[in-house]
């Protein structure tokens, strides 16, 4: 669950959620669908602030990269793992399932910002974050390098008996399966039968690049056969089918069942970064039917099964808007990189370092 | 009607196009969004059919354009960013720059880099990795500091029979501009005088070079004469322009926005130190980024590249002593 | 067919060959059976001839691979290419497609033997050995790395327009499929729809890698759906099933079919290279089905047909053993590399070539 | 009884594996096999469960290696041969190495490089890429020219926190033996005076310390007294053991098997003549391979690296000034 403050009226849904095991599948479905729910909704408001911060210029330095649309498969794979006990290795678009795997929205600020408060301590920012000790990965830049990465950590677990009924979960775009690392690390997790899940985002759209000149199968889910490792699709903007699939695949590769290969279909609701208009992308595509919003949908949802009345929603997005406002007002006040408090230093072992020639 | 260091390099990919069927470009959106920094903004328009997009396979670009340079193309490979080059580093080194030494097949492929730190890019969209590719026989890196040779270089480049890496300095992109882009002055391996002077020289290439200028009007002020070498090419390197320069000045300064261990600013001062010993009247020195990953924070990157001031601060030492 | 000299009682079937546009089905069929084994055979006392000079010592320097039990998998591929028109990127195991695409069993010798005289000057040796501008790749060790070379030349040729009904052809082993090379170079050509061949010859193992330790699918062929390129499983011990597969796969890339993965399974019937007693292949592997020799299964049917009697093929082997002693000993009299007379530089503009602290 | 350089980097992995529960083994052929060169003989059955056949998937040995470094583990890659690892080289220089500085989570990743010129080696099977690795920020390489050294530093690679680029020279795989292992002399970053002398240095390490060892006896013959330092790690260099020796005979000698451009031959010669200008009576010279990609044929392999000969050539030249 969210490190973030978690709005009241979820407290209850939170403790079923957390102790599903006793809780009727309904009633489990239900936990998690609103939990998953509240999740997006705190990832949309935070990423709405963070394109704000970023068009007023000044304080956010560099590029703002945002999950529009895909919060809820990136949720629903979040709300899966535990902590700690499961890894996590999120991409670009991934800020929903940090916020639901409990990375504290702090991190994100922080992190964005360039405070040395934050986990990045301003050496490297916005989505290229984690803690890897507790259990979620820092990605680099280079895609797909994740895949091997996050397998290995669930490869020692297992040699050090610890691993237990862990599982490991890393992200991938369309244009990410284009990559020699994707296609080694997912190769290698498949003869080492790790319990790795891969969720492939298919946003259509690689940048500007559309999936004609990506890839010629007709499914990405196509490729799991030939890593000898289970394949589910899913409409991704249905956060429903998404905590269903999920849901499998998690519990699968807890019980044995090796890497698992998840592939949603959707729409990239926003540019490529805060700076790219998407103009490439047609009109057609951008009023097709993957353009739904996953949110509107799970609203939908909500009022459908009377689990939500917009009120609730109303509660919750302004719940999300202060928590948001806060993160961002504290960090704002906090210090920023010091270059003359830094080590300069990338070895850990400081006698073996080398500082001759420096700027 | 001035034109940018970025635009330049899209006028030279014009020119290339215009000027040979047998060019073209295959690179990580570069047809309908014309590149992440526009650099062939329009290409894809103006010459159809010649102009791809890749999907994001670094390794198998420059395998697709190794194969073409053999049936007698001439690719030219964007890289979105330098430092994804690291995946497509086995193709380049391995393959291509081994080519023509094993079957005497040319292999006129070039590679543009988008290199060097900006402001707030991070350790993964900052590097200078001309020191990697120049370790390596069978390749030559250009480094252009000026639109001039931006545009010219290019098109160079492109006539090499060698596999050409093609160093581009991100910061120069906007902020750089000419009023024209001038004739060709020097072909590659040449480097330039960019200021004359007499009591100290700088040798340096990219984007280095215009910090170097500003520290050498700074230096001016103190009534120091800087002499600033621009090397264009670190491979091949332009020894004798070098030594010649030493020669006038009789001190040097080797400046570089690559890491510190090897790399131009080491192969500069040990060329020097080997071959015009006693030309130096003192030490020669280096100057390069940190010893780390390239920082986010602008308050960091401001201080893990070398800056005009502390090259002022280098000359001055390297003035005093 | 092949630039070494041909035995006699081939050449009326040879023509047939190049003129098998009129000839009967059947009889283009049997015209290819026999000139594929007359490949596979010299292919073979070629080897054996090799195996025998490492063994002696002295004159080969370095390793020798051998392609023992793989001829049939890699002469059906290459009698189906016509040199120069169609590309050729052969592998570590392709002697017998090789001598089918039409490389002179000199540059063999010369290659393995360092002779300036040969292709690669004494430069590189043994399998790396190529002439680009004829159409047979060099292939450097990378694995995986002549996918997407091929694919570019095929790439290039269709710019250019020359392509016409042109095809391209490369080989790759079950541990070679592992490679992000082997990955991004596929499917960029299945991007690119190029009618490009890639025949992978599973072996069961890896130098001393078991497929086990490989991959994780069922059978490699799994892999094609994924790219979304047309995929063929053959017995690779069988050279008239080899001769069907790729006549299919190859007239399927011709015509506009895009890429097409073969896939071969048989046992490598030598160690990795002549240094290995392969000793990690269990008994049970070496002798079971796989294990066939494809040159005595092509002999039956060559019999059962009626096609070659007994003194025929012992004419077959002494005309080949004749030819490759006849090639050893033409370039054991050639003249060796000499340091003096080497330009030592590595680009081809001379004035652009550094030479400083050099040895 | 004695232990050859090879054997000795096997019994270090064994003492690993022994030692720390926490060593595992990855890489392509080690188990059963032993590996190409048995390196890893017999540890498959010595330590079940902790030896790996690997898939041919550099990038993924290395990102595995990384994940499980970051759990605590101290995974030990063997690179079939050091040109390969051109294919593992981004998950090595952005991921291992940037790892600590980025999330302060160390990444204890020894990953072993059989590296160097053999005669028939080739192209592919030859390369020595020390400098490569060494211009990122973020490693530590070390180049072990001795039978006790190829153990001692692999034991203590191992237990270093930051990824470590073991250099082992397969050429003295099986000539270079050794009464017994010995004991820990000198910690990585320490060079050895591998001979001392009084009228020139030769700054060098791996295979070439045996080479200038030879060039010194020939020297010896006409009565020169030449020093040789073996650098034993070329990142971090042991700087002070380079200058102190360059105090003493005031010549140098920078010599390396690896390619001429930039590497440590470069560093090396920067470094002092930026430090110690004026202990220096002589130009700071270098000696490396060819610019050219690695010969197959012995005859050309031969004279593409440094030898005996050439090395006392440079010598005498050096002398003689
Ligand atoms: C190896 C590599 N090449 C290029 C890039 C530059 N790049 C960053 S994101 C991106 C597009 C990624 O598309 P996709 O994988 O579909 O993810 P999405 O952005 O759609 O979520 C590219 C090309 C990179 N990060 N890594
Ligand atoms: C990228 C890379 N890694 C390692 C090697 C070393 N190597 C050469 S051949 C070989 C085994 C190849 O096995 P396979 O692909 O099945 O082909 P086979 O030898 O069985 O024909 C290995 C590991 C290499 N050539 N390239
Ligand atoms: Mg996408
Ligand atoms: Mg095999």
């Amino acid at each position: 669950m969210a490190g973030s403050l978690v709005p009241r009226l979820f407290v209850a849904l939170t403790e079923t959620h957390s102790t599903r095991a006793e809780a009727s599948p309904q009633a489990d479905f239900r936990a998690r669908f609103l939990l998953a729910y509240q999740h997006m909704v705190l990832s949309r408001v935070l990423e709405e602030k963070l394109a704000a911060l970023y068009r007023a210029g000044g304080r956010i330095v560099g590029g703002v990269y945002l999950g529009r649309g895909q919060e809820a498969f990136s949720a629903a794979l979040g709300v899966q793992l535990r902590k700690g006990r499961d890894l996590y290795g999120p991409l670009i678009r991934d800020q929903a399932g940090r916020i639901a795997y409990g990375e504290p929205i702090l991190d994100c600020v922080r992190t964005y910002l360039g405070a040395v408060s934050g986990p990045m301590r301003g050496r490297d920012g916005n989505i290229h974050r984690g803690r890897p000790k507790e259990g979620i990965f820092a990605m680099i830049s280079h895609l797909g390098s994740l895949v091997s990465v996050v397998s290995g950590a669930l490869f020692a677990r297992r040699l050090a008996g610890t691993l237990q009924d862990g599982v490991g979960a890393t992200s991938i775009g369309d244009g990410g399966t284009s990559t020699g690392a994707f296609h080694e690390g997912l190769n290698m997790a498949a003869v080492e039968k790790l319990p790795l899940i891969v969720s492939v985002a298919n946003n259509q759209y690689a940048y500007s690049t559309p999936t004609t000149r990506q890839y010629a199968c007709e499914n990405l889910v196509d490729r799991a056969a030939g890593y000898g490792v289970a394949g589910a699709t899913v409409d991704a903007t249905d956060l429903a089918a998404c905590l269903e699939v999920f849901d499998k695949a998690v519990r699968s590769a807890r019980t044995g069942g090796g890497p698992q290969m998840v592939v949603g279909t959707l729409l990239r609701l926003s540019g490529h970064g805060e700076h790219d208009d998407a103009s490439y992308i047609p009109d057609a595509k951008r009023k097709g039917s993957l353009s739904r919003d996953c949110l509107s949908v799970a609203e939908q949802r909500l009022r459908d099964e009377g689990w939500l009345d917009a009120d609730a929603v109303r509660d919750l997005r302004a719940e999300a808007r202060r928590e948001v406002d806060l993160a961002v007002a504290k960090v704002t006040k906090e210090p920023l990189p010091d270059p003359f408090k830094e080590n300069w230093q990338a070895l850990s072992r400081a006698d073996l370092a080398e500082g001759r020639y420096e700027a | 009607m001035s034109i940018t260091y970025l635009e330049a390099i899209r006028e030279a990919q014009y020119e290339a196009l215009r000027n040979d069927p047998k060019v073209f470009l295959y690179g990580q959106d570069i047809d309908t969004f014309g590149g992440a920094f526009k650099a062939t903004k329009n290409l894809g328009r103006e010459f159809p059919g010649r102009v791809f997009d890749s999907p994001i396979s670094e390794d198998a670009m420059v395998g697709l354009a190794i194969g073409a340079a053999v049936e007698g193309a001439r690719p030219i490979v964007e890289m979105q960013f330098a430092d994804f080059s690291s995946v497509g580093f086995n193709q380049i080194v391995n393959q291509a720059a081994t080519l023509y030494w094993r079957t005497n097949t040319p292999c006129p492929v070039t590679i543009r880099l988008p290199s060097g730190g900006t402001a707030g890019s991070g350790p993964f969209h900052s590097q200078s990795m001309e020191a990697i590719y120049a370790h390596y026989p069978g390749l030559v890196i250009v480094t252009p500091a000026t639109v001039e040779d931006a545009y010219w270089m290019l098109l160079e480049s492109v006539q090499v029979d060698d596999p050409v890496i093609y160093c581009e300095h991100k910061f120069l992109y906007y902020h750089l501009k000419s009023d024209d882009i001038g004739s060709r002055e020097l072909p590659i391996g040449k480097a330039r005088i960019a200021r004359p002077g007499r009591d100290a020289t700088v040798v340096t290439y990219s984007a280095m070079v215009h910090e170097a200028l500003r520290a050498a009007d700074e230096l001016h002020l103190d009534g120091y004469q800087i002499e600033v070498v621009d090397l264009r090419s670190v491979k091949p390197m332009d020894t004798d322009t070098i030594l010649a320069s030493v020669a006038r000045t009789g001190r040097l300064l080797a400046l570089g926005e690559a890491f510190p261990w090897g790399g131009v600013t080491a192969e500069i001062v040990s060329r020097v130190a080997s071959e015009a010993f006693h030309l130096l009247d003192a030490p020669p020195m280096r100057l390069n980024s940190k010893d780390t990953p390239i920082p986010y924070h602008p308050n960091l990157w401001k201080a893990h590249r070398p800056t005009v001031a502390t090259i002022a601060a280098a000359l001055r030492n390297l003035l005093r002593y």
